[in-house]
């Protein structure tokens, strides 16, 4: 057919750095420090530890519903490439992520345990707190990232959120509004595969969730998600790319969720056994270990001595969150942070409440 | 007649009018395989099939706009938010077009679809999944807002939703999802939209509630009774929209004394316009002012103190006495 | 960089068929009909005079904000292709493809002078009516045809928006829906280059708008939009994909508002006249006029007469309209069609209003 | 000072904020280079440079939910819905974020943004340009909801709102933006938000208003003087949420009969709100049932039709004399 083809710019790849066997790809090595690697390992081995805890205190009927991350531990490379002030924009389930940028255990676990005064946000970090609606925070990110922009400070703003994301208008929105604008805000898509029952396959037709990024004429890639190197090295140069006055970019990060979508989940009502053994092969932190291992950077002992390590963190942390719940925090701390004031009639509605406190300790 | 929970009783519903009208669809996040995140939708997929009962992606918009879409062709969907709290992501479809479409057409299309969503606290669930906002949309002209309170007449207005001509948003109780039973018949049941119903009959004082917060109501009524032998009415509002003001306001002619009771807000809530409705049509028999037992002006906490938040039996005992004592 | 590319299915092509001045490319001729021609010829003549006088009316302050379709007349390439009975979906500028499909221009008069009675559907015809939300009614476009494909009906569903449409998360849920879903929906991009004040290269960063459907794995063209055969001969396309079951297209019809964005707009504000000027040369009808010439289609008595033709069709109508506004329509109509029945408190409303009414008529 | 009319004196607020305070952002559709539709913010662009006056693209949800992340960031962003009527595409961001992350956050983070929407009918404007939906925003913790109704107020309340450490909703009556001039000082001049006014004395009667249909009731009063010799104190509420009960308990205490006016739709509406908090704080002191003047719970019609849709002043006085005949 005569028709003129238009010629796009961009194209679409995909990178992965060490395979499913720990195996480097030497040509695109990142080449981090010894230590960082450690740390990254480090920080996947305790993300993966408290999320097993956390399941176990879900089931003991101590904590509420949450998103396990079990599989998405290599999410650690992208915020390993930021400075505390720059933007974390989470989801939901970067539980990960949100460890390496400081949030306490505790913090955490009072989260999921209802007590508002989990969403502490911790010092010297721009972390926004957790954020439920489906991709509604990429918004803010594109937003936090043209203020940064306009102050002409170096800060980028990152933001997760998931391959059901996508199809939300919001995420539309934010993309579209980072590309115009050219701000600083770097897109990762966490593709497990699974929006909660709906298959990547049935949440939208594209053959890769990264192509979505040409709709804006935004620079996008494909990385393999259960990958901690490739993570690394695509967002530091999405990291780099916006500290350079280059705008934004989108990467999808291939990987998956090995566990439920939340506690009160059941996917066997959806997948197969089989489909999640698969991918117990691509898991995350073995492969790293496997890398660390031929690397000659840890053995046996090492590992052991770092799940000790982690084990004992996470019982400390408990530990203090059990501490905080022993003092009962007050039920009138609901009215805290409404706005800066509390209007009169919000007041009167606090007496209220403390009335009803009163009379109810007052015997009754 | 089996006795059901309301989950039940809303999968039983669907499934009846599905079998009957092959125009009805179910669509929503996670309805199809998983049958819903509260299993309100179990089975169905199976039966219906995938046609039918249908996955669709992860947007509420496009879940309602779609669903208009489906029911300007004559189809009659039945589509889900998964949480009242991600309704509002739909706010402009169902404000600009589900509610308008007949008016704009000039009574030549209309929009026969139901909106369910469960709603409310009670569930010990994460941020947004406890709110309580049917004022948003019992405010807008056009739109019809059901609230349910037993498995029972949950799906009896279900079916009269479905067979609605107009859109229905229908709100489901949570916390009621699995709180108890009741014999719900097999044969085909509808309640009119619209219409209030007197849950328990009393002649001292009135409280209107609806929803989950019916059964604090109930309850508070019971203990009322024993404790100081004060006689409550109840209403159970039913239909949030159009509000059925004559059976309260017959009520609170009789009693003179009213309150009313929901989780919601209280401010700018559905309460609120109770009030209004009684002033304006009962105002001389009333003999003490309403007072409103709800949930406060912030956002819900999360759960730990979530029943403080609540208006639990506590909290209505203490409004009627301090109705009765005025 | 030794990263993998990852090949994409679809291109992004550019249709266009009889150049600027009316010279066709033959290799592309859809071969219309010489009667198909002429009746667009004439439709397309029919909408810009309709358009300058309802322009005319508004000046005069008769009508009140309208939305002109100066330079978009070609549109109706698109919808000569569909049955009475597929589904049209429009945006707020399609007066030309309404009046195609059966809509009394009395009525567009009506609506436009703020008569709520204008919003009559024209019989026979499933034409949804004017959509001023922008961006919205592409889902229902896309339910439209779900439901179309769920009966196995062989109807389509055409949808019109702008290029500022493409902006709202709507399209892109829309757009997804269909592609997902693979239902016959047609959306047709009008890309006339201005969302109000805001040009199309600032309204989103993508070198074409085309190029959006590659997010949905959709095919999507970009054809010129001032050339009604390439306009006839993509949706003709795009239809036949749809009715015989192999999905949705997306279409952007490249075009420019010669005139003001409404009524109630100076462009003066934000564009060049020269910008306009350019168009000129591309205006759809001369260059049409030209081609039919060529052929011998037309000639000056013709193009005389078709213009005094449909003149007197203008003033029939307008002269209908006014009869209608004679007719001082009851503004108790206000209460109809708000849902099947009107329930008791709104009856009461109306009551109020009409005893307002007879208080009023009753001398004060 | 100079005549002013709204639009110039809100054009007035933004100019000195802006130039106060360079962290004071303008962003919306067509609010840099055409100045707006209603040319509000006209010549900021020219004086502050696209980078502060951003024409967005068309998407209300992005708008909303950038303008969130601006000001998490430490700016304040002014942004504008072009009608109010689409502003119903952004309420999920407003919901769930604007309202909120102050408190999710435990208040490391706030939301200093306003979001700007003329509203309300009489411009003889197309469907969806009509709209009065505050209650929507009003019923929503944290946020605030804020309706002006002369240019020195329209301006003294914007720039508290721009001050504001909270989210405010400013709905801007559209109909007044032209109506009537009014003397604006030059200097800086703020007035705080949450405080309604009395905008007529009177010792009869009293009528609670805002917005737009303020000014019908101002007519009313004077007219009800004239042809009754009744004096009407009117109450501008200014403040829709968080609402100043004070004001208007005190004057309905002093009268003992009232009537709420506005043009939303009466079911649900803001002057239901009204009537609840004079009936649980005023009950005693009222005579007569509260009447209320407002739009009918119909989708607003075209424009032919608007001045008998809205609450003009014969309808106001109407109800005046019907509150007062009780
Ligand atoms: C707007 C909105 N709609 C629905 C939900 C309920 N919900 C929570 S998570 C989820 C699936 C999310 O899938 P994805 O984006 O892939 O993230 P994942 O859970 O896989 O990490 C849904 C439907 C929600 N939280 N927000
Ligand atoms: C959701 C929404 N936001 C804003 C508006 C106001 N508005 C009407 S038309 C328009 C520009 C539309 O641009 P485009 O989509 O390119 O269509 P065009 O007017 O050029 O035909 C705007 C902003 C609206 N009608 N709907
Ligand atoms: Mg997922
Ligand atoms: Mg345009």
């Amino acid at each position: 057919m005569p028709r003129k083809d238009i010629n796009l710019p961009y194209k679409i790849q995909y990178l992965s750095i060490l395979d499913e066997n720990g195996k480097l790809d030497k040509k695109l090595d990142p080449n981090l420090s010894e230590d960082l690697l450690m740390k990254l390992y480090r920080a996947m081995v305790l993300s993966r530890k408290f999320d097993e805890r956390m399941l176990t205190l879900q089931r003991q009927g101590k904590i509420g519903t949450f998103a396990p991350i079990k599989g998405q531990e290599a999410q650690i490379g992208a915020v390993a490439v930021l400075e505390p002030d720059d933007w974390l924009v989470p989801s939901f389930r970067e539980m990960a992520a949100e460890l390496w940028r400081g949030k306490k255990m505790e913090n955490i676990l009072s989260l999921y345990a209802g007590y508002n005064e989990g969403g502490e946000i911790p010092e010297g970090f721009n972390n926004l707190p957790v954020s439920i609606p489906v991709g509604s925070q990429t918004l803010h990110a594109a937003g936090i990232a043209y203020a940064i922009r306009y102050r002409k400070q170096k800060q980028v703003a990152m933001t997760f959120f998931g391959d059901g994301a996508t199809s939300e208008g919001d995420f539309h929105e934010a993309m579209n509004f980072a590309a115009v604008f050219q701000v600083p805000a770097i897109f990762i898509c966490q593709n497990n595969h699974w929006a909660i029952s709906v298959p990547r396959s049935h949440q939208t037709r594209s053959k890769t969730l990264a192509q979505k990024a040409l709709a804006y004429e935004m620079p996008g890639i494909q990385v393999d998600g259960n990958d901690v190197l490739a993570v690394y090295a695509a967002a530091k140069e999405a990291v780099d790319r916006g500290r350079s006055g280059e705008g934004p970019t989108f990467i999808e990060c291939v990987t998956y969720r090995m566990s439920v979508h939340t506690t009160a989940d059941d996917p066997k009502k959806y997948r197969s056994e089989e489909e999640v053994e698969g991918w117990v092969k691509k898991d995350p932190i073995t492969r790293f270990e496997k890398y660390l291992r031929d690397k000659n950077l840890m053995d046996d002992d090492q590992v052991k001595a770092t799940e000790e390590e982690v084990s004992g963190e996470i019982k400390e942390a408990v530990g203090r969150w059990e501490d905080f719940i022993k003092k009962t925090p007050d039920p009138l701390s609901m009215f805290e942070h409404l706005l800066e004031e509390l209007p009169p009639h919000v007041e009167q509605q606090r007496e209220e409440l403390k009335a009803e406190q009163a009379q109810r300790k007052g015997g009754k | 007649m089996a006795k059901m929970t309301m989950v039940q009783a809303i999968n039983l519903a669907l499934m009846q009018e599905m079998e009957k009208d092959d125009g009805v669809m179910v669509l929503g996040e996670d309805v199809g395989k998983d049958g819903g995140v509260f299993r309100v939708t179990d089975n169905l997929m199976d039966k219906f099939g995938p046609e039918r009962v249908m996955d669709t992606p992860l947007a509420e918009s496009g879940i309602a706009g779609f669903s208009i879409g489906m029911a300007l062709h004559g189809l009659k969907p039945v589509c889900e938010m998964q949480f009242s709290g991600f309704s509002y992501f739909a706010m402009h479809q169902l404000e600009a077009h589900a509610a308008r479409l007949r008016g704009r057409s000039l009574g030549r299309f209309h929009v026969p679809m139901v909106l369910r969503a469960p709603y409310g606290g009670g569930v010990r669930a994460l941020e947004h999944h406890s709110e309580s906002r049917e004022a948003y949309f019992a405010h807008t002209p056009g739109l019809k807002m059901v609230i349910p309170s037993t498995p029972r007449n949950a799906r009896a207005l279900l079916v009269s939703a479905i067979r609605d001509p107009d859109p229905v948003i229908f709100f489901e109780p949570k916390a009621l999802y699995r709180a108890f039973r009741e014999e719900v018949p097999e044969d085909e049941e509808t309640l009119p939209i619209g219409k209030s119903r007197i849950a328990r009959e009393g002649k001292d004082v009135t409280v209107i509630s609806y929803g989950a917060t019916l059964h604090s109501v109930m309850e508070a009524a019971e203990k009322l009774e024993e404790e100081d032998g004060v006689q409550v009415e109840v209403i159970d509002l039913l239909t949030i929209s159009p509000l059925d003001d004559e059976l309260f306001s017959e009520s609170a002619r009789r009693t003179g004394r009213v309150v009313v009771a929901h989780e919601a807000p209280r401010s700018f809530g559905a309460g609120a316009e109770v009030i209004a409705r009684l002033v304006e049509k009962s105002f001389l028999y009333l003999e003490a002012p309403v007072r409103r037992v709800t949930g406060f002006d912030i956002v819900i906490p999360l759960y730990q103190r979530e029943m403080d938040y609540l208006p639990g039996v506590n909290r209505v005992m203490q409004g009627v006495r301090e109705t009765l004592d005025f």
